[in-house]
């Protein structure tokens, strides 16, 4: 079951390796990613997941080179896509991937779609720019996209405007739009975090089937562990900016080893005796501005000991797949001990 | 074409002019209105049985000549023949009946009734001779009632007197027997005449008067530097030196009939006392108004009469400006000098307020050096600008305290019964005449009254002196000068002499210098 | 699994009288009009809710479920009747809410409050903790400055916060700190009920368990009973002695939140539950019943039974006759004429 | 949509009322009596027959009947009533100089727009940027200096120094009988451009933060995502949502507008309503000065109702049963 | 802990800009009150033969038409213009704002006949009306004012109720009445303070317009009464070709003290607006 096959080089469809997107504001400077190293495999699925502010979406976003600057900027790290770093291509030859390799889905379907423009248009201006196609083909194969992603009456659909739509509706337009040009990649960025539990279940079976048609690879970035059980393949746990432990899905979910990872498992409700009260993680997350010294995690962590208040841990690689950032599996801690 | 006036020079002929107003006319039928824009218009399309000189003697106009019959006190008039109107039709008798008919009916709407006043029948007696028999001796006759409205043509008017009041198409496209035609006008934008080229007396040199509306004077001005208007008939006194400058435009000073004037209204209990008019006459520096706020483009008044004109009494000086004299005449009027410096006079401060309409600049001027002159003899002076209708309001309810105005364009035949005669004064409700400063001094009303119906010239003349002498000792209100104009115009036009009534006075004279036809 | 017919779960603080009722809901309909047209009339209404009528027992906690746009949000505030009702009555502890007078009512509002969803919005922003909180005391002439200010500090305390976030303005507090401060300045007056209107959906997964377990002691100290509206269907099965699940304007089922869970009578609340995603990559093979469509229009909803156009199971009678809400047996209640076992 | 036309000329109505009574209202108070107006007490004209101009203009009578009068004309006539000044139909005066007002007006917001929209859109993109702070600097002067001043710079400057453009008027003479659009432009250009310096000025400001609300949006981010080019995110996906406000705002710039227009064209010599309603306001020219108002605010009003068509028209989430 | 007003004195300080409008504002105002003592001429004695004379050192900033000293003219006329502006600023924006926030926050019916009033007096011509107004009382500061305020308060209702339709929507707003405000002091507590950034930048363009609109009044004779100067008059009077072409300072002086107030007020505004934000950037 799990993906264990021997991977070679030419499986690898992008390597991240140690990302620093920071963001330079009045206040200072937010280091949004601070040293981020993963790679996501051809046809795989890769789950983010991390609390609000981890730089899920900053991740997300610097993968499609559409960090907003200023204030932001990736000052260091790269981004291999297909053998060829993202970070020297020039914004016109970006432009070319995106959309077109590289394609993207965002979580608010409600917002996502230009309110002033018919939902076909907006697919099809993608069509045209990427695939020289004209209006007409496009529009075909606007219609094509719609059927595959389950919107009935499609030839009256591409014509309404994003607020004649439901939400879930509107999601399955955003992925029309996103597959629209067979993309190698796509980055879901909480794609139904909005979305009413049995319309999240249509779209996440959807991106499932579409996967298994198109051969996609999925970023899908979440903070709901049951999506992550429903639709990963291999999972990247963020937490401050940093990786904490990134691993296939059925190790995270059953033999978590990273504190933060374990907490979240445990926080959720449907993980849980029914009596007493929750599993809670306490405290907050660090403000960006001012992150602790030592492990970012150690405020808030169980096991915390001084020295994982003094001093930030290293990531341990166990193998291609598996990695983890916690004193507690280096032999540092074995000495406290 | 008819005959050619005497001195006519085919050369001058060719070319137009662009004049400008700053309001747009109202009507172009004569006496419907009072505005100068429209009057001025009028002046070019229509005529009247007798014309007047640069002098404002009257000559022939429509009526080649006239006989008078001092016993029956009848005007026997011997029209033009030959004289059509614009439109080709001919003009008799009848039309000028007709005319007079208008002008002197019960509901007609004009305010020149008065000049009518003296006729009480008029006879047709052939197709070119009429006779106007009057109720009593009118000395202004040939120049009020026999020149005081243009003769219409009968035939434009089926309705009569409705069309006369009320036909908008009539007042909006006129038809006369003058000198230049009507040809268009656009609301706001302008008025055209051209000329007519039929006229009796020789068609006027200009081929076309375009009267541009600009509703500024210092867009009139900047028109004129920019050559797209050719005469520019008053110009503000500080801008005469910026045209001045302009190597394609002259200035050209001239006289206007009239005079400016400080007034009260004198039955307020503080100006009953001839003394106070006085003193104030004693202490504001006329030769200052005269030399720094017009810049020397006047007259310093003594009286109401312009000096140009037969009536003045050139024996009556104006007020020197004499501040220990006026102190002297305060103190014998009993305003004696208080604490503060001002003066008082049975527990009453002599405090006044000088009022003047908005907009006005040299009154203003005027107001705030009586301000600082006043100021001196121990009066207290608050200027005061009043936007024109409350200017007016106040004006005529007597409300203000003092107020400047002036009262502008007569000629020789000035009349001032209804400035100065106790008749016209104005109640306090604001209604009767034009005597805003209330005089009441039976002594000029006698004189007013002999002046109208005095024929001999020399007498009457000698009558308005004795007035002017009486007038400059009362000071019922503080006369401070007599306006000088200056036009600005472009080098090359040529022959543009106004009389002190008129600018337009000969303007079917006016030409184009070595057929440049304008610029 | 607890399958006897108790009222209130085991583990139940405080002992809820089972017979005394707080609030009790009654054919409460909330028709929002639509207004169109040339003379801008009423062209038809939002039927949000549509006759619903439930009991709520003192101390015990209530769960609403439904998707979004079902009324729940609508039944909250007309049950605190923030939106004046259509139709229906509401009784607060034996009290019919709609025949008090508006300074009554004001006064009423002590015993009851309410705590939002989104807690950006709910806090005014320019306001400082401490004076969101001292204006609901001040409101209610609660004691002088000093005794106010000592009663904010003990409520901060009371949800976890320190004293000296007092001055501090919403904008520098995390989500779950701004709920804390709802909380807070829900507990002012010492209510004695509470609509949580979705209190934990936007908190990250860690907070959320913080803010709930703090509901729950809260729940206990203070004997508090209430309405807690959400769609995240585990943590109403945490929290809830009861549950109602609303399908357009509609209760569709009401039972013990076990029982419910365990056993849905209704077809909807079964598709609602099997949508969830479970937690466990192992499972994910497993098929799933995946309710297709949408929610149809509040505004004409369909006729009989108001979930036959996406029912599974349903059949002709569906679609002419409406389904009476009725016990199945054990206070568990469902409209359904074909109710599942 | 028709409807909701119908709809709103309906609900203008009672509006319209109300303006005409508050100004046939207001009017009667204001001093200075017009009869008072056709006379001139500086020079020679004689005033008996003021009772009979009185009469003629019903100045007799109470305000109220004077205002069922004039209401009765509007009504059953479709007349505003007659000029007191020369008896004429209030409504062929205005009818004369309707269009030069709109001319002007009209083109002074689209130039205005034309100016605006891009400095706008150019100061959002480059927020803080040394041109941002000029635009922003200037937007203050457009504020600061009143219309006269500026009108009459605008005239020496590119008439009498540069001799761009003509000082005043409409049209050339020569171009009075025959249609020269050329002679036209030159003239319209510089009472537009007086007009647009201060809406520029406004506008700009409007357009420059709805522009920065609208690229923080996440539909202009989809947009990105899409490869499109900045240009088209900007002047496709940003441009029309960040208009959807300007709109509105024009609508309820109007009247200031109008007030702005009138002073223009007193200034530049336009033959406009403006210089018909300051004449009538100086004599007290009733019936023209109601006229002017009626007509100013049907203007107005249908400029909004224009506005929120236009609104209706590019923002699809409105529906037009929706008030 | 520092109290509240404190920390807005903090945040606005950290503004350059405001903190420099504040100055030269507070600088004009001083001017204003010490005109008597600081003025080299005195206001009411000028000398027409004096008139236009360039800047010098006797008259540092030169003569008007009028030979007045405008050093000392602009002196006294930052006494009207300023008291003008800010008087009836701050009638406005009170009615303003009152009016505006009961329509928005009532809405419905209430709302409906408040903003028809609004749309009347905002479609009828102001220049006219004002006029009456000016007419009907004395002419002076105060009838300015007055006329300023009748016909300057619509915008700044339409304003404030079209941010309180969209604020009352706020949870808070909700929060505020469930527990037991009444509606007056959800206006005062809740509605208005949230709103404060939009009255404040309509309030301080008021300011702007009242100095201009002034002027014009004055010019009709309906307002300040010359030779009590006021910037804006003396702007006015220098409407005339050959000032402009030839003795420029006679225009430049006061229109450069308009510019100067007008950006410092909206300064001190842009920094008010922030500094009274708590979300703002300390
Ligand atoms: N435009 C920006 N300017 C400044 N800081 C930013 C910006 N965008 C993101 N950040 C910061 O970067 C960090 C990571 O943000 P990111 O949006 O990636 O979080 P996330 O994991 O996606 O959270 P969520 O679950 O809330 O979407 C946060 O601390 C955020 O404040
Ligand atoms: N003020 C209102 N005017 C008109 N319609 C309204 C109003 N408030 C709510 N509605 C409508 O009533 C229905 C029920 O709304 P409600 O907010 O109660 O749903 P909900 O169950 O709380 O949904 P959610 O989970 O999205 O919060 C929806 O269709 C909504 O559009
Ligand atoms: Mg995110
Ligand atoms: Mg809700």
């Amino acid at each position: 079951m799990a993906s264990t096959t021997t991977k070679t080089q030419t499986d690898t469809l992008v390597q991240v390796t140690n990302l620093k997107t920071y963001f330079y504001t009045e206040d200072g400077v937010v280091p949004a990613l601070d040293g981020v190293d993963f790679h996501l495999n051809k046809g795989e699925t890769l789950a983010i997941v991390g609390e609000s502010g981890s730089g899920k979406s900053v991740t997300s976003l610097s993968l499609m080179r559409l960090i907003p600057s200023p204030p932001g900027k990736i000052t260091a790290g790269d981004i291999v896509f297909n053998g060829e770093s993202l970070l020297s291509k020039s914004e016109k030859e970006m432009r070319a991937l995106r959309g077109n390799k590289i394609s993207m889905i965002f979580q608010e379907p409600m917002t996502s779609l230009n309110p002033v423009f018919r939902v076909g248009d907006q697919i099809e201006e993608s069509i045209m720019l990427h695939q020289q196609m004209d209006r007409k083909q496009a529009r075909a194969e606007v219609i094509r996209l719609f059927q595959l992603v389950g919107i009935s009456e499609p030839e009256r659909r591409v014509r309404t405007y994003p607020h004649e739509l439901s939400g879930g509706m509107r999601q399955r337009v955003m992925i029309a739009m996103a597959l629209a040009c067979n993309p190698q990649l796509l980055i879901a960025d909480e794609p139904t975090t909005a979305l009413d539990v049995t319309i999240q279940n249509q779209i996440l079976q959807l991106m499932k089937d579409l996967k298994e048609k198109m051969n996609t690879s999925i970023v899908l970035v979440t903070h709901d562990l049951g999506v992550v059980a429903e639709m990963a393949d291999r999972v990247v746990v963020m937490y401050a900016g940093q990786i904490v432990e990134q691993n296939d899905v059925f190790s995270i979910f059953e033999n978590p080893k990273h504190p933060y990872t374990e907490g979240l498992l445990r926080s959720m409700p449907g993980n849980q005796p029914r009596t007493g009260n929750l599993y809670a993680i306490e405290g907050v997350v660090p403000n960006p501005l001012h992150f602790p010294n030592g492990c970012r995690f150690a405020p808030r962590c169980e096991y915390a000991k001084a020295l994982c208040h003094s001093s930030m841990p290293e990531t341990i690689n166990y193998s291609d797949e598996e990695a983890v950032r916690c004193w507690k599996y280096t032999e540092a801690w074995e000495e406290l001990a | 074409a008819g005959q050619v006036r005497k001195g006519f020079d085919p050369s001058r002929v060719g070319g137009k002019v662009i004049l400008t107003s700053f309001a747009d006319a109202v009507s172009l039928t004569p006496l419907t209105t009072s505005d100068s824009a429209s009057n001025d218009i009028q002046g070019m399309i229509f005529e009247s049985l007798t014309d007047l000189d640069i002098n404002g003697q009257p000559i022939p106009g429509l009526a080649e000549k006239w006989t008078y019959d001092a016993a029956t006190l009848t005007y026997t008039f011997f029209l033009r023949k030959g004289v059509t109107f614009h439109d080709g039709k001919p003009f008799t008798s009848a039309d000028v009946k007709f005319t007079y008919d208008m002008y002197m009916h019960k509901d007609s709407v004009n305010s020149y009734k008065s000049s009518f006043e003296s006729i009480s029948s008029i006879t047709v007696v052939n197709s070119h001779t009429i006779k106007f028999k009057l109720n009593k001796k009118d000395a202004f006759f040939l120049v009020q009632g026999a020149n005081d409205g243009g003769i219409l043509p009968k035939h434009q008017f089926p309705k009569g007197i409705e069309d006369y009041n009320n036909n908008n198409k009539i007042h909006r496209s006129p038809i006369g027997t003058g000198p230049f035609k009507f040809k268009q006008w656009k609301a706001d934008e302008r008025i055209v005449v051209v000329a007519n080229k039929s006229y009796w007396a020789g068609r006027p040199y200009l081929d076309e008067v375009i009267t541009r509306i600009l509703p500024d004077s210092n867009v009139e001005t900047i028109n004129l530097l920019k050559g797209s208007v050719d005469v520019v008939e008053a110009l503000n006194p500080n801008q005469v030196s910026q045209v001045a400058k302009d190597g394609d435009l002259k200035t050209m000073v001239y006289d206007q009939g009239g005079f400016h004037y400080v007034g009260f209204n004198n039955l307020n209990p503080i100006f009953a006392d001839a003394k106070v008019r006085q003193a104030l006459a004693y202490g504001l520096d006329r030769q200052s108004i005269v030399s720094k706020i017009l810049l020397g483009k006047a007259y310093q008044a003594s009286g109401p009469l312009h000096p140009k004109i037969p009536q003045n009494n050139p024996s009556v000086k104006p007020y020197e400006f004499d501040v220990e004299r006026a102190k002297k005449l305060l103190d014998e009027a009993g305003w004696k000098v208080g604490s503060d410096g001002i003066r008082e006079k049975n527990g009453k401060k002599f405090e006044i307020e000088v009022a003047y309409n908005a907009g006005n600049v040299i009154r203003e001027k005027v107001s705030q050096l009586a301000q600082q002159n006043w100021k001196k003899l121990g009066v207290k002076v608050t200027p005061r600008k009043y936007e024109w209708s409350i200017y007016l309001d106040r004006l005529y309810k007597g409300q203000h305290d003092a107020y400047i105005l002036g009262w502008v364009g007569y000629d020789g035949n000035v009349e001032h019964t209804g400035f100065f005669h106790s008749k016209e004064a104005r109640d306090s409700e604001g209604k009767g005449g034009n005597n805003t400063s209330r005089v009441n001094d039976p002594y000029v009303d006698k004189i007013l009254e002999s002046y109208t119906v005095e024929t001999n010239a020399q007498k009457r003349f000698k009558l308005y002196q004795d007035l002017h002498k009486h007038l400059a000792d009362k000071q019922n209100v503080i006369y401070t000068y007599h306006p000088k104009l200056t036009a600005g115009l472009d080098e090359n036009l040529a022959n543009v002499k106004p009389s002190l009534s008129d600018f337009f006075w000969n303007l079917e004279d006016w030409y184009w210098k070595k057929g440049v036809g304008g610029r | 699994m607890n399958t006897n017919a108790q009222l209130t779960k085991p583990q139940s603080h405080s002992s809820p009288n089972e017979a005394e009722i707080l609030v009790s809901v009654r054919d409460v309909k909330k028709h929002f009009p639509i207004r169109g047209g040339l003379f801008d009339r009423v062209q038809g209404y939002v039927k949000a809710v549509d006759g619903v009528s439930f009991d709520i027992r003192k101390g015990e906690t209530f769960g609403l479920v439904g998707e979004s746009g079902c009324g729940k949000s609508t039944i909250g505030r007309a049950i605190l009747r923030l939106h004046e009702a259509t139709s229906g009555t509401v009784e607060f502890n034996g009290q019919d809410l709609y025949q008090l007078s508006d300074s009554k009512l004001r006064t009423m509002r002590r015993e009851m409050q309410l705590i939002f969803q989104d807690p950006f919005s709910s806090l005014n922003p320019r306001l400082s903790v401490g004076e969101t909180i001292e204006r609901v005391l001040k409101i209610h002439h609660m004691g002088d400055r000093s005794a106010r200010e000592k009663r904010v500090q003990e409520l901060l305390e009371l949800v976890g916060m320190s004293p000296y976030h007092i001055r501090r303005y919403p904008h520098e507090f995390s989500g779950g700190q701004r709920q804390r401060i709802g909380i807070a300045r829900a507990l002012a007056l010492n209510p004695k009920f509470i609509v949580l209107d979705e209190p934990v959906s936007a908190l990250d997964v860690s907070i959320q368990s913080q803010v709930v377990n703090l509901l729950e002691d809260l729940q206990k100290q203070f004997g508090l009973t209430y309405l807690f509206v959400s769609h995240g269907l585990s943590i109403v099965r945490h929290i809830s002695n009861r549950v109602g699940v609303m399908y357009l304007g509609k209760l569709v089922e009401l039972g013990e939140a076990d029982e419910l869970f365990e056993r849905p009578k209704h077809p909807y609340t079964r598709a609602l539950i099997a949508s969830n995603p479970i937690p466990n990559p192992r499972l994910r093979g497993l098929p799933k019943m995946v309710l297709q469509g949408d929610v149809p229009s509040p505004i004409s909803p369909p006729s009989g039974c108001r979930f036959h156009t996406r029912c599974p199971l349903a059949e002709a009678r569906c679609k002419q006759e409406e389904p009476a809400f009725i016990d199945q047996g054990n206070g568990h209640f469902a409209a359904c004429h074909f109710p599942l076992n | 949509m028709f409807v909701y036309i119908v709809r709103r000329t309906l609900q203008a109505i009672p509006l319209l009322f109300i303006i005409s009574i508050i100004s046939f209202t207001l009017m009667s108070f204001a001093p200075g009596d017009p009869a008072d107006m056709f006379t001139d007490p500086e020079s020679e004209t004689s005033e008996e027959q003021m009772e009979v101009i009185r009469e003629r203009l019903g100045l007799d009578d109470p305000v109220y009947i004077r205002y069922a009068k004039w209401l009765k004309l509007v009504i059953l006539e479709g007349n505003m009533g007659f000029s007191f000044e020369d008896g004429r139909p209030v409504t062929e005066k205005i009818f004369e100089r309707i269009q030069g007002t709109l001319t002007l007006m009209i083109t002074a917001t689209i130039l205005s727009f034309l100016i605006a929209i891009p400095i706008g859109i150019f100061s959002a993109i480059r927020q803080y940027s040394k041109l941002d702070h000029l635009i922003t600097f200037y937007s203050f002067l457009g504020i600061a200096v009143p219309t006269f001043f500026l009108a009459l710079i605008a005239i020496l400057l590119f008439s009498l120094k540069l001799e761009w453009f003509p000082p005043s008027g409409m049209r050339s003479d020569e171009y009075f009988d025959t249609f020269n659009l050329l002679d036209r432009l030159k003239h319209l250009a510089l009472p537009a451009l007086v007009i647009s310096f201060g809406l520029i000025a406004s506008f700009s400001r409007f357009m420059r933060s709805s522009m920065l609300d609208v690229i923080k949006q996440d539909f202009i981010r989809t947009a990105k995502a899409k490869g499109l080019s900045p240009f088209k995110v900007i002047f496709k996906h940003a441009l029309r949502n960040a208009l959807l406000p300007i709109i509105t705002l024009v609508g309820l710039e109007l009247p200031n507008l109008f007030a702005g227009a009138f002073i223009v064209e007193q200034i530049f010599a336009w033959p406009g309503m403006g210089r018909l309603s300051i004449n009538a306001i100086f004599i007290r020219d009733y019936q023209v000065i109601m006229g002017v108002t009626m007509v100013t605010s049907v203007l107005v009003v249908m400029g909004n109702l224009i506005a929120d068509i236009l609104y209706a028209a590019a923002d699809p989430r409105i529906q037009y049963n929706k008030s | 802990m520092e109290t509240r007003s404190a920390a807005i004195w903090k945040r606005f300080r950290k503004n350059k800009l405001a903190v420099a409008g504040l100055i030269i504002f507070a600088l004009l105002v001083l001017m204003a009150i010490m005109a008597p003592w600081i003025s080299p001429h005195d206001p009411e004695v000028f000398d027409i033969m004096e008139s236009n004379l360039p800047p010098s050192a006797l008259h540092p900033f030169g003569t008007d038409s009028y030979g007045a000293d405008i050093l000392t003219r602009i002196f006294y006329g930052a006494r009207v213009s300023l008291s003008v502006a800010i008087i009836a600023m701050t009638f406005t924006v009170t009615i303003g704002v009152l009016y505006g926030a009961i329509s928005g926050y009532f809405g419905g019916l209430v709302d409906n006949i408040m903003m028809r009033i609004v749309d009347a007096i905002q479609s009828t011509p102001t220049f006219f009306f004002t006029l009456i107004v000016a007419t009907l009382m004395v002419p002076g500061m105060w009838t300015v004012i007055i006329a300023l305020t009748v016909f300057g308060w619509t915008r700044m209702a339409r304003i404030v109720r079209g941010e309180i339709l969209s604020l009352k929507e706020r949870d808070y707003i909700e929060a505020a009445r469930a527990s037991g405000e009444s509606n007056a002091s959800i206006i005062f507590y809740h509605v208005l303070p949230n709103m404060i950034g939009p009255i404040i930048v309509i309030a301080t363009l008021d300011v702007a317009g009242n100095i201009l609109a002034e002027s014009t009044l004055s010019f009709l004779g309906l307002g300040i009464q010359p030779p009590t100067p006021s910037w804006g008059n003396m702007l006015t009077s220098a409407q005339d070709l050959p000032t402009i072409m030839d003795y420029a300072w006679i225009a430049v002086f006061p229109g450069l003290f308009i510019v100067l107030a007008v950006l410092s007020v909206n300064f001190i505004g842009d920094g008010l607006r922030d500094a009274l934000d708590p979300r703002s950037k300390k």
